[in-house]
C-alpha cells in the first residue's frame, strides 16, 4: 500500500501525514504540486495546511497547480482521495466535492480534540460501523461547511455524509458543531465513496505516544479495500 | 494600464460568518439601528490596457470567486 | 582600518547634520562618535544606518554590562549568546536553538500584525541557524479586562499569534498571560521560538570570501517600519504613537514557511556560505552584522533591491523592516543552484551586492556612493553605558503593608468562596480559550499539550524529547526585583520538572521601562543579578535573550518582568506524568513546606485589592532538591501526575489537579498556619505529587534521602475537592470557575440566532 | 431599511499579502497581463431609515475598519 501525499506552497501537514502512515507500517511519499505523475501510487492525500497562505479563498489557488488535473484523472478512475483539512477545502474548490467551507462561525481558530459521530456512508476510507464514535483533533479556521438544501438532500439520499460532529455519547446536535457546519457535518464523500473529504486530522491521532489511536481506522480501511481490489 | 474593479458576495441565503458578528456587535456597541450586516471582497486589479471585460469574467469565475457560494460584478474603473 | 576607496558624495550641511541627528534619536555625543568614526559629516543614508544601529533596539547600550554577569557556558552549550539564537546539544546528535522576544511596541498599535509579526521575527532567529522550528511559546501581559481597548489588544494578539504560527506549521504549545494594571498603557507581547537541527548542520551568520555575492531572499522591501528599531522600540510610549502608525508592518507567514523551507534548502544543500535575517533595522543591521562578525566588507547597490514601492530613497531601502526577508552570501560557483531552490519555492531571490575584503560597508544607489562606514562600527562600536541607579523609593512603603492586620476568612463557607473566586482570576483561570486558538500538535511531537506545567515536545522517532515553559511574576519581581526574577527561573524550572525535564538552558526577554531613569534602572540591575545567580546555583546558562526598554507609558513604567523561556531534557517522553489527578484512591504528597507567605500573593490582589508586603522568600538548594527528588521519581517510573504550585497556592494547585482529571480528592494540609494561609499562601519549591499506594514509601526514601520536607497529605477520588476542616468543594463548581472565566471575559457573546445560519 | 456600501481598502504602502499572491497565481495561470491586484471589503449595511452617514462613518472608525491600516469609503446605497 503506498499513499501519495501531495505538497503545495504551504501544505503543513504533509510530513505528518508521511509519518503516520509509515508508524502503521505502509509505504508513504511526497508529491510536489507542480508534478503530474501519480502512477506508483495507490491512494493520494491532499494534507492539511494553509496552501498559498489559505489567501483570497481556502484552497482557491492550490486547486490550480499542475498535479490536481491529474488528481481528478486518478479520482475519475476510481481511485481513492482523500482531503484533509485544507486538502478538503481544495477538493471542494476543485469540485470533486460539493459544498464549501467558511469561516468558523465563532470566528476563531480551533485547535481541539473531538468526537465524531460515523454515519452509514458508501465511503470507502471508512470501515467502522455505522454510529460507532471517534475522537480525532480539528485544527481550522474555516471548516463550517455549507452547501444548498438540493446538494444536502443529495448527500444525505446517497449515502455521501460521512461523519458528524458528536457529544462523547454518539449523540448529534444538527446544531452544535463547533464551527457551525451545516448539519454538523465532518467529512463527505462523493458518489462512488472513492474521493473523501473530512476536517479532522486522523494523521494526529495514530500513534500512541501523542495520545489516542482512532485515526488509523482510514488509513487501515483504505489499505483494506485496495488490498482487496489486487485481489 | 486599465483598472477593473470587482466586488465579490457571498449569495444570498449563504450565512456569513464575519458579517453576523460585526452585525452583533455592532448592536452590542448601542448601534442598534444596524439591521443585516453582509461584507464581500472588494478587488482592484490593474491590467494592461486593452484588456477585455471578458478576460476580467474568466479570472473572477476560475479564481477570484467561488460560484458555489459567491456572486461577483465587474465594474471598469475611470482611468 | 582602510581608508574609504570612495567617499559618498555629502547632502547633508554641517548644520543640518545634527539637527537630523537628534530627531532620529541619536544623542550630540553619539553624533559626534559617528562623525569622528567616519571622519566626516555624515551622509542622510549613513546617518538612518548609526541611529538604527546604535539605538537601545539594537546596540543594548544600556543593558550590555549588566548582561555580563550572566552565566553563558554549559556542557550542552554549542552556542552561546551573539548570534541570532543559542543553541544546545540533547544527544543523538541533535541539537535544538532557541530565543524569546519582544514586539511590545509594535502590538501596543496594531495587536493583530503586531504579535504576528513579532512570531515571524523570532522564527526566522531560529532556522537562521539552520534549525528547523519545531515549537513556540508566547509570553504576554496586558491590563485588566474590564477595559474594552485592554480586552482588544489580548484578543488581537493571540489571533495573531495563532494567524501567523498556525500558517507556518509550527505548533505553540505554551506560554503564559497575566492581566495587571501596570500594563494597561504599554502591553507585552515576547514570543519564544524553539528550533530541532542536526549538530553539524548549525549555521552562523559570520560572512566570508571577498568576491562572494550578497543574496536578498522573499519579500519584496517597502516603506513599511521605516524607522521602526529606534522610532517605535526606543522611545516611551505617549500620545505621539499614535503619528508613528503609518511604520505598522502586515506579515506574511506564506512567505515565511516558504522561507523557511527554501533557506532549510539551502543549508542543507550546503550552497551558503553565510544566512541572516533582516529584523530590527532591516537590510543594515543583517548585513553589517554578518560583515563584520567575519571581519570583511561589503558592497550594496539599493537599486538592485526589489522595491514594492514608487521612488524610494537610498536610505528608506536600507533601514525598512519590511518582513519576511533573508540575507544570505553565495559563493559564484553555488549562485545558480541557490536560484534555482528559491524558485522552486517560488520566492524571489536576487543579488544586491557583493563581500568585499575592505572592511567597509559601502551602500550605492547605481554607481553613486550614497555611504561608505566602517561594518564593524555599525554593529560594534556603539556607545556602551553604565546608567545610574537608585533603589526606588515605593518598595519600603509596599514592604511595609501589614497583611496579619488584613480581614481573612476563616469560615468553611468564605474560605470555599476564596477558593472559586481564586479559581476564577484572570490570573489563574484555564487559559484553553488561548491555546485552543493555536495548533499546538502540528509536526506530531507535541506529548503534553497545553495546559499543564510545561510542555513536552518529542525529538526524533524514540522517545527522546525537551520540556519547555517560560514564566515570570511581574507582581514579585515589582516587589523585590532580585527574589523576584530568580522566581522566574525557578518556576520555569520546576514546570518543566514537572514534565520530567532538567533544565538544560533558558532564553530570557527582559521587559522594563526607561533605563534613564535611575530607580527602572536599578531594577533591571537586580533582576540581572538575580537571575544571573539562579542559573548558576543550578548550573543552567543563558544562551540567548532580549531586553526590551522604554516599556512606559504617560512616565509610568510597567511592572520589572524580567520573562525566562526555560528548555529541559527529557529521556523518556512516555514518563512525562502531566497534573491531572488519574485514579481513585492515588495517594497525593506535598512536596515542599508551606510558610505564611502571602506578600504578592493573588489572594491578596484578588480578595483585598492589594499589591504589598515582600514575595515569597527562595531557598535555591531547597528547590533544587525538591525538584531533583520529582525527578527521581518519574524517572522511577512512581509519579501518576504531577503541578506546581504558584499562583493562588495549595488550594488552587489541587484544584488545578482535580479539574484537569475531573475527579474530586481529599486533602489534609497539616501545619499551625491559619487557614487562609495554608490555602493561598504562595511558597515557592512546592509540588502536589500522586503516586500508587505501593510506592509511597519508596518515594517518602527519596525525599528524606535529599532531606526534602513533605507530607503524605491524602487521596484521590469523590466529586469534590475537600480540605479537611478547612473546605469542600464540588468538583462541577470548581471546573466552571476555572475554565469558563476567561472566554466570558473577552466576550460573552451570545450565540449566532438559528435563522442566521444556511440551508 | 436604508442601505450604506463601505469600502475598506489596507492605506497606501500598507502590503497586502493575498492581493501579491492573487496576482501571481492569475499570471501564473496565463494571464500575464494582470500589474497590481489589491484585495479590501465590500460591506453592506442595512440600517434603520433616517440614520446619517455620521453614524456610519462612527461605526467603521470604532469597528469595521481598521484605522491604523486600512482607509474606508462610505456610499449611500440607492432604493
Ligand atoms: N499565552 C499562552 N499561550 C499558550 N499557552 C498558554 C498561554 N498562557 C498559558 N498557557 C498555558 O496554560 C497552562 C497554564 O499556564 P500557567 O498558569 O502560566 O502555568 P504555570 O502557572 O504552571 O506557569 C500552561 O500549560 C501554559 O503553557
Ligand atoms: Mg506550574
Amino acid at each position: 500500500m503506498r499513499f501519495g501525499v501531495v505538497v503545495f506552497p504551504g501544505s503543513n501537514c504533509e510530513q505528518d501525514v508521511v509519518h503516520a502512515a509509515r508508524h502503521l507500517g505502509f509505504e508513504a511519499d511526497y508529491v510536489w504540486h507542480g508534478d503530474t505523475d501519480l502512477s506508483g501510487f495507490d491512494a493520494v492525500v491532499l494534507p492539511g495546511g494553509f496552501s498559498y497562505g489559505d489567501y483570497l479563498r481556502c484552497g482557491a489557488v492550490a486547486r490550480f497547480s499542475p498535479v490536481m488535473a491529474e488528481v481528478v484523472r486518478f479520482a475519475a478512475k476510481g481511485g481513492p482521495v482523500i482531503g484533509i483539512c485544507n486538502g478538503f477545502q481544495i477538493l471542494c474548490e476543485a469540485h470533486l466535492l460539493p459544498g464549501a467551507l467558511l469561516r468558523n462561525r465563532g470566528l476563531k481558530f480551533i485547535c481541539r480534540e473531538v468526537s465524531l459521530r460515523v454515519e452509514d456512508s458508501v465511503c470507502q476510507w471508512v470501515d467502522l460501523p455505522a454510529g460507532s464514535v471517534v475522537r480525532i483533533p480539528i485544527n481550522h479556521n474555516e471548516g463550517n461547511f455549507i452547501c444548498d438544501p438540493e446538494v444536502l438532500k443529495s448527500l444525505k439520499e446517497g449515502g455521501r455524509i460521512v461523519l458528524r460532529y458528536c457529544d462523547e455519547d454518539g449523540v448529534v446536535d444538527l446544531d452544535a458543531a463547533p464551527n457551525g457546519a451545516l448539519d454538523a457535518i465532518a467529512g463527505v464523500c462523493n458518489e462512488t465513496g472513492n474521493v473523501f473529504g473530512l476536517m479532522p486530522h486522523p494523521e494526529r491521532a495514530v500513534d500512541p505516544v501523542t495520545g489516542r489511536t482512532d485515526g488509523a481506522a482510514f488509513f487501515g480501511a483504505i489499505a483494506g479495500r485496495v488490498a482487496a481490489l489486487a485481489g | 494600464m486599465a483598472r477593473y474593479v470587482v466586488y465579490v458576495t457571498y449569495k444570498t441565503g449563504i450565512f456569513d460568518p464575519p458579517g453576523a458578528t460585526a452585525q452583533r456587535a455592532l448592536v452590542n456597541m448601542g448601534y442598534c439601528e444596524v439591521g443585516d450586516v453582509r461584507i464581500g471582497k472588494y478587488i482592484t486589479l490593474d491590467v494592461a490596457e486593452g484588456t477585455s471585460e471578458d478576460r476580467v469574467r474568466a479570472m473572477c469565475e476560475k479564481l477570484l470567486a467561488n460560484p458555489v457560494i459567491e456572486d461577483f460584478r465587474i465594474e471598469k474603473a475611470e482611468g | 582600518m582602510s581608508q574609504p576607496l570612495e567617499t559618498p558624495a555629502p547632502d547633508l550641511s554641517e548644520e543640518l547634520a545634527p539637527q537630523l541627528a537628534v530627531e532620529l534619536g541619536l544623542r550630540p555625543d553619539e553624533y559626534a562618535r559617528v562623525v569622528e568614526v567616519l571622519g566626516r559629516t555624515p551622509t542622510v543614508t549613513e546617518l538612518y544606518m548609526y541611529s538604527l544601529m546604535w539605538s537601545e533596539h539594537c546596540s543594548y547600550k544600556h543593558s550590555r554590562k549588566a548582561l555580563r554577569m550572566f552565566p553563558n557556558d554549559g556542557p550542552h552549550v554549542l552556542q552561546g549568546p551573539g548570534e541570532n539564537a543559542g543553541v544546545i546539544s540533547v544527544g543523538d546528535g541533535y541539537a535544538v536553538a532557541f530565543k524569546m522576544e519582544s514586539h511590545n511596541h509594535p502590538s501596543a498599535i496594531e495587536p493583530y500584525q503586531g504579535a504576528a509579526t513579532g512570531v515571524g521575527g523570532i522564527i526566522r532567529d531560529i532556522f537562521t541557524m539552520g534549525a528547523r522550528p519545531i515549537a513556540s511559546l508566547d509570553s504576554l501581559r496586558f491590563g485588566t479586562l474590564d477595559d474594552p481597548r485592554q480586552r482588544y489588544l489580548f484578543e488581537g494578539a493571540v489571533a495573531g499569534i495563532g494567524g501567523y504560527g498556525n500558517c507556518i506549521g509550527v505548533p505553540t504549545v505554551g506560554g503564559e498571560v497575566y492581566f495587571e494594571e501596570a500594563y494597561a498603557g504599554n502591553c507585552l507581547i515576547n514570543a519564544m521560538s524553539i528550533g530541532l537541527l542536526r549538530e553539524e548542520n548549525l549555521t552562523r551568520a559570520v560572512a566570508a570570501g571577498p568576491g562572494n555575492h550578497v543574496l536578498l531572499i522573499g519579500s519584496t522591501t517597502g516603506r513599511d517600519g521605516i524607522g521602526g528599531a529606534s522610532v517605535l522600540a526606543s522611545q516611551e510610549f505617549d500620545e505621539k504613537a499614535e503619528d508613528k502608525r503609518p511604520s505598522v508592518q502586515v506579515g506574511d507567514p506564506f512567505e515565511e514557511k516558504l522561507l523557511i523551507e527554501a533557506c532549510l534548502e539551502l543549508l542543507d544543500k550546503g550552497l551558503l556560505v553565510a544566512l541572516g535575517d533582516c529584523g530590527a533595522a532591516g537590510l543594515t543591521s543583517s548585513i553589517s552584522e554578518m560583515a563584520s562578525r567575519g571581519e570583511v566588507g561589503v558592497d550594496i547597490d539599493v537599486t538592485a533591491v526589489p522595491q514594492r514601492e514608487e521612488g524610494m530613497r537610498p536610505f528608506e531601502v536600507m533601514v525598512s523592516e519590511s518582513q519576511e526577508r533573508m540575507v544570505a552570501v553565495v559563493t559564484p560557483g553555488n549562485l545558480e543552484a541557490a536560484h534555482a531552490v528559491c524558485g522552486k519555492w517560488g520566492l524571489r531571490s536576487t543579488v544586491i551586492g557583493r563581500v568585499t575584503d575592505s572592511g567597509r560597508f559601502v551602500v550605492r544607489e547605481g554607481d553613486r556612493v550614497v555611504g561608505d562606514m566602517p561594518a564593524a562600527s555599525l554593529a560594534h562600536d556603539a556607545p556602551v553605558y553604565d546608567p545610574e541607579m537608585r533603589r526606588p523609593a515605593y518598595l519600603d512603603e509596599a514592604h511595609a503593608l501589614d497583611i496579619g492586620a488584613l480581614a481573612h476568612p476563616t469560615d468553611q463557607g468564605t474560605l470555599g468562596e476564596t477558593l472559586l473566586t481564586l479559581l476564577a482570576s484572570p490570573n489563574i483561570c484555564s487559559r484553553r480559550w488561548i491555546w485552543e486558538q493555536y495548533d499546538h500538535q502540528v509536526r506530531l511531537g507535541t506529548v503534553i499539550l497545553p495546559g499543564h506545567d510545561a510542555a513536552v515536545i518529542r525529538i526524533g522517532a524514540g522517545t527522546r524529547g525537551i520540556a519547555a515553559s517560560a514564566d515570570c511574576n511581574g507582581r514579585y519581581c515589582y516587589l523585590d526585583p532580585y527574589v523576584g526574577a530568580q522566581i522566574a527561573f525557578a518556576e520555569a524550572a520546576r514546570n518543566v520538572a514537572c514534565a520530567g525535564g532538567r533544565p538544560a538552558a533558558i532564553t530570557d526577554c527582559l521587559n522594563f521601562g526607561n533605563p534613564e531613569k535611575p530607580e527602572v534602572f536599578w531594577t533591571f540591575h537586580e533582576a540581572v543579578r538575580g537571575l544571573a545567580d539562579a542559573c548558576r546555583a543550578f548550573g543552567v546558562p543563558v544562551i540567548s535573550g532580549n531586553v526590551s526598554f522604554y516599556n512606559e507609558s504617560f512616565g509610568q513604567a510597567i511592572h520589572p518582568t524580567p520573562t525566562v523561556g526555560l528548555v529541559g531534557l527529557v529521556d523518556d517522553v512516555t514518563r512525562a506524568p502531566g497534573m491531572a489527578f488519574r485514579e481513585a484512591g492515588d495517594v497525593i504528597v506535598l512536596v515542599g513546606e508551606t510558610g505564611d507567605e502571602l506578600g504578592g500573593s493573588e489572594y491578596l490582589k484578588v480578595l483585598h485589592g492589594l499589591v504589598g508586603g515582600r514575595p515569597p522568600s527562595l531557598d535555591l538548594e531547597l528547590e533544587r532538591d525538591v525538584q531533583e527528588v520529582v525527578l527521581e521519581a518519574i524517572d522511577a517510573g512512581l509519579v501518576r501526575s504531577a503541578h506546581d504550585c504558584s499562583e493562588g497556592g495549595m488550594a488552587v494547585a489541587l484544584a488545578e489537579c482535580c479539574v484537569a482529571g475531573g475527579i474530586g480528592a481529599d486533602v489534609h494540609l497539616e501545619g499551625e498556619l491559619p487557614s487562609h494561609a495554608a490555602m493561598f499562601s504562595e511558597t515557592q519549591s512546592r509540588v502536589v505529587v500522586t503516586l500508587a499506594e505501593s510506592d509511597v514509601e519508596r518515594f517518602e526514601q527519596m525525599c528524606v534521602g535529599r532531606q526534602v520536607p513533605y507530607a503524605v497529605a491524602g487521596t484521590v477520588g469523590g466529586d469534590s475537592l475537600a480540605l479537611c476542616g478547612m473546605c469542600e468543594v464540588p468538583l462541577p463548581l470548581l471546573s466552571r470557575a476555572y475554565e469558563d472565566t476567561l472566554e466570558r471575559l473577552v466576550h460573552g457573546d451570545p450565540p449566532v440566532p438559528e435563522e442566521m445560519r444556511a440551508g
